[in-house]
């Protein structure tokens, strides 16, 4: 009688109904600044203003996801029982992404109704573990996970084991809290495939990270706020997000991101839509909308993360050819092949996995 | 609130209020006829401002009534009472100004010109220029006064005040005793008045009640209790007496003998609250008249005779002290009228008075003299 | 020996404008801020003088209507909390019952729980029993969670006041109603003003609660939240100087007009008169 | 007589309450002035509790889509106190560090608002709250822009050789203490405001009238007067800053990190709910049972 | 707190307050020898207790002087003052029971073993059982006892006293009269004793102070001040005066004739404070004597007819009211001795008096007769 019912739902058991014929409007739920805003009037947003004037749909958009582990306890309930979160587009990582297709809370689209992904999805985004068919979780933006450094207060950064021992560091260094960027890193630079590794590989670096820890040249592990820290110098170098370095560095030079030749990690936030959601067909237009090159285009030039979107390149070259020729934005091979994506963990994995890191990270 | 109806006398019947175990109040029973002037007596402590705030309902009797008319107020709340109360600590609203203060009870009854019967209310207090002063602002008789107006001008059926002109000096104080009569006989209102200044109680009560630790000892007109106190404590709480511990030996004719100190006097038998046995032997002070020795006593009179240990000057009167023989001091109030000579200290005197003056009191058979000055014993205890 | 008098006379003011000081500390780093522009989107630095953040307050998108949001929930979250939690006060104060002190846990658990477990374990409460997440649940939430501060608040006030000033005004024909209305909460209102600030700033100032069950609302907190993920747009420090600006110009108009009018001064309490003591 | 034309007159008298109605509605009284607020806690703050206490006697081997069976786990209990019991330590150490300098702050600052401030009362309690009116991150970038390694605090210091040449005070347990003691301060002084603001002046007169310093003036009569808000003041201080994360999650680093960070990780990373109930249960036993032993040693059973 | 020297006397020298533009306390300077027992009497709201706040530290002076034998202390704390004030609103400390109110002073000085003298203490104002209670648990009469204890147990060099007794009953009143006397003589404290009660200040003081409206109006000894008052203003405050407006012809002999409403009189030279010009002639009720008719009036004493209209029973004696010829009431005193007769309400009567006790005082020539009962003009603009 008592406790809880698994959380768990099926296609069957929680079906959605689509008003996308009679309804043109859709609820979009995205992180802050993640969309492209007009320079002059930061009221209006180039893109999906086209989008709107294109389709006629009204696109409520709404940034109210700061945090995958955040906005999944605000949502869970919802998704557990089979019920509306009022959202018909949300963007989440990788992981996460990936715990809810797990969970059966994200409807499957319909891969007519999205040509353009099948046309235009970066290769090495293809077929994630968590969606092989590429019409569950699409891309919004990518970015990477690796070094970076203000060479303001040090001198320059080549490996993560540099970051966690070099003596001038101590207590200037932060990681981030994501636990798969982290470790996927550290498994890395232990020589081990952040892909695909055993409990035991996972347990030596997060050994090598919590003598870190102790010895205190890690400060703190952070989300975002690691940038404001790294521009002023209060971090002198950390483990750290492409898109968040590139925009220190356009300031200040002196600040570089570093892939590690021990790889870096490829992360994912990707467009999903919920359960009970109920203009999928809106959605599935809007996401086929940004992957024309040009309207990705527009949208990387403002957010400066990897953009999903193959064409792209071409499209910013007219846009801003500085950017455009930015490895960090549309990768060349070499940083391609060094970006590892984490391994897709089941329920069990992820508990005993986060639960150890969660130990060494103090919480 | 209800004044359509004249309210009726006042009764308290049986009224007890302990705290704890301190009975403050005790099985107290006394009726206030509508529209007198009652005023009540007693020494610190004695109960008095538990009597009024149980008449006010401000306290929950522990037990007794509390009638108006035939109505059995006691459990009525506060403010459905017809009584105003003019507090021993005044009470007065911090926030409000002297004029919201005064204008409290009227605003509350729904009256909306307050303005001028306020202002008639501060100038009746000599207040006219301090209706915008916060209570803070003002001395501490000034702070009494408007207590006093700030109850006054409700005119309820009864007045409950709480030695309402205490902190005011002597003139203002006799100017504000007119102003209170002269409310009292045209508005028809029930004054309970407790006061400590017995001038007061004595010229403005139709009736005066002497409590002690929360019994009423005497309850009669003011010049009946003054010349013919019921019990010691009243004797020596209403002004002073000089009381000899004496034996009386019954009624003889319409006399009664007594012998103090081997000395033998008489008083009229309608004086004497007890004729047989341990009495005390009274006479005020103001009834004895000093004169050098015996022989200058007038027929008729009785005396005894002493040494003048002491003489203080009160502007009005002289109050001597006169040590008889056998060790009592009696004492000796002499009107400064210009007349009499001064009696010089430590010179012999013979005290005398007329044995009409004189009132016998039933005493303990373990009490000795109870003059006046005596201090060493306790108020409350006596008696 | 002139100084050390001095000293000695002012020094408790002298303190407490240092306290002051430590309190406006951030306020004045965030007041320059929003004068500044910023070198990049995730820099917090002061970069350059401009004046353009106050010229477009609510450039940001959704920005401003968020803040109208949040001061529109602080203030019904305030005024519900403020009369629950007095009513409760006066009853914990002034009355003898039975369940006494269940109520006083039932006070201090909310104060106890961790945000987080408040926000989820209510989310969960909305979710099973079908509400709509949106506004009024944030206002639900927020009196639930600024309630256990106003009793607490009030509480203080009321304990040991004179309970002879209400006795008078009974005496003099006040109803309980009105005694209440013109003496009891007159002398109670420097109380409840605190707990009535308390509960405002709490309920502006919180994130994890709201966040749980606001649904697909954004609040100001919830704003800031997340533009801080990739940078702080430097309206924030805008908006954070204005609020206190407003207020402070609001409070000192009144407090000025207040020196003539009488009712203006809520806040100033009234203290106590020179009345004797014997409250009972 | 003039008097009795200013009373209302007419027979709309109610009849006097009888004796056992008034004493009726007496009794009731306290429920119905409790009844507004206690439901709404009740419903809810009650009733998810409820909730979570059974989530905290969860079967500790359930998941997220099978879900949790209620399997009375009360080992669940002595299992977080074993690992996070440093964590609870902190939590109160540093939050009761926190008091102790907010009582020093505050105290004065309430008292000079309540007493010496005049017509500025207003004016000065609003700068009290004032921080709240600006995001609480954004007053710990604030603190953080002040507190920098490159900042010019830190700068001072080291000049003046009060922190070493690469001492820092960001990420360390000052700035925790610090960031607690800023964001609670407010909690602590308007009840302490509230209720020193009725001080009657007098008796502090009369006691320096009695031969009392200053000192002994405050430590005799002000403090025993006060007694209500400050200990008010300091629970509304205490309680939430022992459950506080955020601090110490952006001024600290994982060595600062306090109990209310072990249970966010419990239920938003770990997603383990019978532990994060657990915890959650044992911070509010703890608590509890420290206010209600504070409030018996402070006598203020009256005023709480 | 030094109590190793004696504090010497204490002067005040040009002491002003203001609270705004009201003046309080207006340019005032006296001498209050050290050891002596000083009273200050005065209207409601005239400037006492503000005076004695400044004495004792607690209000500053706007300008002027306190000194303290040399030393100049009006800048000194309060606490640091061998000062102790009884204040006229108690100021007990409500968290403290009465005990610790009372072993307060004792204890902020250091001293450990304060039990006895507490008891003694508190026995001394017949408080003894009540140790253990709080202040809100006494009556008023006992509040002030504690306050009264509270500061007496100090025995500072200077005691201040704002109407300490005024809510004691009179008996107790004069009990703990004495007692102040018999401390103030055995420790040689200075006391300055603000009262209402005339009878207190006339018996305990060596000096009396009157003040009007921030002012010192007249001090000197009691007799001396009730015996020939300075201003109208005093004869009229301190007792009751019968003022005639007459117009004085200049000193004749030794002698000042005067013209009242067409009837002639005439006074000492040494009782005229003026002897030409428009002055009030003035006779102390008690100084009047009446009789029925004009030949019984004794020789060498001047008298006027009238009617009494009034007769007021106050125990130790009787005030009659004598309307006379020209409309003026004169209030007339007679001892309630058992000698006179009752005079009935009525009757015609004549009052005479002996000139040695008129007095003559200035008067403006707008003022007309100031006799005892009037009440119409507030007392703080008189004279
Ligand atoms: N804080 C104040 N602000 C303004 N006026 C004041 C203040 N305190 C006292 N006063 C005024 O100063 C005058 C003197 O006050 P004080 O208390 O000294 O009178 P007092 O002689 O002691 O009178 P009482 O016999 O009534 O106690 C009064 O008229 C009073 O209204
Ligand atoms: N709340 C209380 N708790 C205990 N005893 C009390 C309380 N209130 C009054 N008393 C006691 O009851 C007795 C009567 O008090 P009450 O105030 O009626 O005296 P009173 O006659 O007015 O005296 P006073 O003339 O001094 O004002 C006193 O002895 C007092 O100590
Ligand atoms: N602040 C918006 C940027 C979103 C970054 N997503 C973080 C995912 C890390 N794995
Ligand atoms: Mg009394
Ligand atoms: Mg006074």
């Amino acid at each position: 009688g008592c406790g809880t019912k698994g959380a768990q739902q099926t296609e069957a058991g929680c079906v959605s109904e689509d008003l996308s014929g009679t309804e043109k409007k859709l609820a979009f739920s995205n992180w802050p600044q993640y969309m492209d805003v007009d320079e002059k009037d930061e009221s209006k947003r180039p893109s999906l203003d086209g989008f709107i004037a294109k389709t006629g749909i009204q696109v409520t958009y709404t940034e109210d996801i700061n945090d995958n582990n955040e906005f999944f306890g605000k949502v869970q309930n919802q998704l557990a029982a089979c019920q509306s979160t009022d959202r018909d587009l949300m963007v989440l990582t990788d992981w996460m992404a990936a715990r809810m297709i797990r969970l059966g809370w994200i409807q499957k689209l319909d891969p007519a109704k999205i040509p353009n992904v099948q046309a235009n999805l970066l290769p090495s985004l293809l077929n994630r573990s968590f969606d092989s068919e590429n019409r569950i979780s699409i891309p919004w933006q990518s970015g990477l996970a690796g070094l970076a450094y203000n060479g303001d207060v040090t001198k320059e950064l080549r490996t993560v084991d540099e970051l966690l021992t070099r003596p001038d560091l101590k207590g200037k260094v932060t990681a981030l809290s994501e636990m798969r960027d982290t470790m996927g890193l550290l498994l890395g630079s232990n020589g081990h495939d952040p892909a695909n590794f055993t409990t035991a590989q996972f347990d030596d670096a997060l050994n090598k990270l919590k003598k870190a820890v102790d010895s205190g040249q890690i400060r703190k592990f952070t989300g975002n706020d690691y940038a404001p820290d790294l521009a002023k110098g209060d971090i002198a170098a950390c483990i750290g997000w492409s898109g968040d370095v590139i925009q220190l560095s356009s300031e200040n030079a002196k600040v570089q991101f570093v892939a590690p030749d021990s790889g870096v990690m490829l992360f994912s936030d990707n467009m999903m839509v919920p359960n009970k959601a109920t203009h999928k067909g809106n959605a599935e237009a809007l996401i086929n909308y940004y992957y024309e090159p040009a309207v990705a285009a527009t949208l990387a030039a403002y957010v400066n993360y990897i953009c999903p979107v193959k064409g792209a390149q071409a499209e910013m070259e007219k846009i801003d050819p500085e950017l455009a020729a930015n490895p960090l934005i549309f990768p060349d091979e070499a940083l391609l092949s060094k970006s590892k994506v984490f391994m897709a963990l089941d329920e069990k994995q992820e508990k005993e996995y986060e639960g150890k890191f969660q130990q060494v990270i103090g919480a | 609130m209800t004044r359509e109806t004249p309210a009726g006398d006042l009764r308290l019947a049986n009224l007890t209020k302990r705290f704890g175990i301190f009975t403050a109040v005790d099985d107290l029973s006394l009726t206030v006829p509508q529209g007198s002037f009652f005023a009540l007596l007693g020494a610190s402590g004695c109960g008095k401002t538990t009597t009024l705030r149980m008449i006010a309902g401000l306290e929950e009797p522990t037990s007794g009534q509390v009638l108006l008319g035939d109505r059995d107020i006691a459990r009525l709340r506060p403010y459905k009472r017809p009584v105003n109360t003019v507090f021993q600590s005044y009470a007065l609203f911090p926030h409000l100004n002297i004029f919201e203060n005064v204008a409290f009870g009227l605003r509350r009854r729904g009256i909306r010109s307050v303005d001028d019967e306020v202002l008639r209310m501060l100038s009746l207090v000599q207040l006219d220029d301090y209706g915008n002063r916060r209570p803070a602002q003002l001395s501490g008789g000034q702070q009494q006064r408007v207590a006093l107006a700030r109850a006054l001008i409700n005119r309820p059926q009864v007045l409950l005040l709480d030695e309402p002109l205490g902190a005011l000096d002597l003139k203002l104080r006799r100017q504000m005793q007119i102003e209170l009569k002269r409310i009292q006989t045209e508005v028809g209102i029930t004054f309970v008045h407790v006061t400590h200044d017995q001038e007061e109680a004595m010229t403005m009560a139709d009736t005066v009640a002497v409590m002690n630790a929360g019994r009423i000892e005497q309850l009669g007109a003011p010049a009946d209790i003054y010349e013919f106190p019921a019990t010691a404590f009243v004797a020596n709480f209403l002004g002073q007496s000089n009381l000899l511990a004496a034996e009386a030996a019954g009624i003889a004719g319409d006399e009664v003998a007594v012998t103090a100190h081997g000395a033998r006097f008489s008083v009229p038998a309608g004086r004497a609250r007890a004729d047989r046995g341990p009495v005390h032997l009274g006479v005020r002070p103001e009834k004895l008249h000093l004169v050098g020795s015996a022989d200058q006593v007038p027929a008729g009179h009785q005396h005894v005779t002493g040494v003048v240990t002491d003489a203080s000057y009160v502007g009005v009167s002289t109050q001597y002290l006169l040590r008889t023989g056998w060790g009592t001091e009696l004492s000796v109030f002499t009107a400064n009228s210009g007349a009499a000579t001064q009696v010089p200290v430590g010179s012999e005197a013979v005290a005398y008075w007329d044995p009409r003056h004189a009132f016998l009191l039933s005493r303990d058979a373990a009490d000795s003299d109870r003059t006046a000055p005596v201090v060493d014993e306790p108020v409350g205890a006596s008696s | 020996m002139r100084v050390s008098r001095w000293l000695a006379d002012r020094w408790v003011m002298i303190v407490a404008l240092l306290v002051l000081g430590y309190l406006a500390l951030p306020i004045l780093v965030v007041a320059g801020l929003s004068f500044n522009r910023p070198s990049s989107r995730l820099s917090y630095d002061f970069n350059e003088f401009t004046l353009d953040n106050w010229r477009q307050p609510c450039a940001t998108s959704d920005m401003c209507d968020a803040v109208v949001r949040s001061v529109q929930i602080g203030f019904i979250a305030t005024v519900v909390a403020t009369v629950l939690g007095t009513l409760m006060a006066f009853a914990l104060v002034r009355h003898r019952f039975r369940g006494r002190s269940g109520i006083n846990v039932l006070i201090f658990l909310p104060m106890a729980t961790p945000e987080l477990v408040m926000g989820t374990s209510l989310l969960a409460l909305f979710v099973s029993a079908g509400v709509p997440l949106g506004f009024w649940t944030i206002v639900i939430a927020h009196v639930m969670f600024c309630v256990s501060f106003v009793v607490v608040t009030v509480k203080a006030r009321l304990a040991g006041m004179d309970r002879r000033l209400e006795e008078a005004a009974m005496d003099l024909y006040a109803s309980e109603w009105q005694t209440f209305r013109r003496i009891t909460l007159p002398l109670v209102l420097p109380g409840i003003v605190a707990a009535a600030l308390l509960a405002f700033s709490l309920s502006f100032d919180d994130f994890i609660i709201t966040n749980f069950n606001a649904g697909t609302t954004v609040t100001f907190p919830m704003y800031v939240w997340g533009a801080a993920q990739r940078g702080i747009p430097p309206q924030v420090n805008v908006i954070g100087t204005a609020m206190l600006a407003i207020a402070l110009l609001l409070v000192g108009l009144s407090s000025l007009r207040g020196r003539r009018s009488r009712r203006a001064n809520l806040l100033i309490g009234p203290g106590q008169g020179p009345q004797a003591r014997r409250p009972s | 007589m003039t008097v009795l034309a200013q009373v209302p007159t007419g027979s709309g008298q109610p009849p006097p309450t009888p004796p056992a109605a008034r004493s009726g509605r007496h009794r009731l009284l306290p429920y119905l002035l409790l009844l507004p607020g206690a439901a709404w806690l009740l419903v809810f703050f009650g009733v998810p509790l409820v909730q979570l206490a059974a989530a905290s006697l969860y079967d500790p081997s359930g998941s997220l889509s099978t879900g949790y069976a209620l399997t009375w786990a009360f080992g669940n209990y002595p299992d977080v106190l074993q690992a996070y019991w440093p964590q609870f330590l902190r939590s109160f150490g540093y939050a009761g560090i926190a008091l102790v300098l907010a009582l020093l702050l505050g105290y004065p600052l309430a008292y000079a608002i309540a007493q010496k401030a005049g017509r500025w009362k207003n004016l000065l309690l609003v700068c009290v709250v004032a921080p709240m009116f600006t995001s609480f991150l954004v007053r710990t970038l604030a603190w953080k822009t002040i507190l920098s390694d490159n900042g010019a605090l830190v700068g001072l210091l080291r000049d003046v050789h009060l922190l070493a040449p690469d001492g820092r005070l960001l990420a360390t347990p000052f700035a925790v203490v610090l960031g607690l003691t800023y964001n609670f301060l407010p909690f602590l002084v308007l009840p302490l405001y509230a209720s020193l603001e009725r001080l009657d002046h007098r008796l502090l007169e009369a006691a320096s009238d009695l031969y009392a310093s200053p000192v002994q003036a405050f430590r005799r009569v002000t403090l025993p007067l006060s007694m209500p808000g400050l200990v008010a003041g300091t629970l509304l201080f205490f309680i939430p800053a022992s459950g506080d994360y955020i601090n110490a999650e952006l001024l600290g680093t994982p060595n600062e990190y306090m109990i209310g960070n072990v249970i966010d990780s419990a239920f938003l990373v770990r997603l383990d709910y019978p532990q994060g109930a657990a915890l959650s249960f044992l911070l509010m036993a703890a608590i509890l049972a420290m206010v209600f032993g504070y409030l018996r040693r402070a006598g203020t059973e009256e005023v709480l």
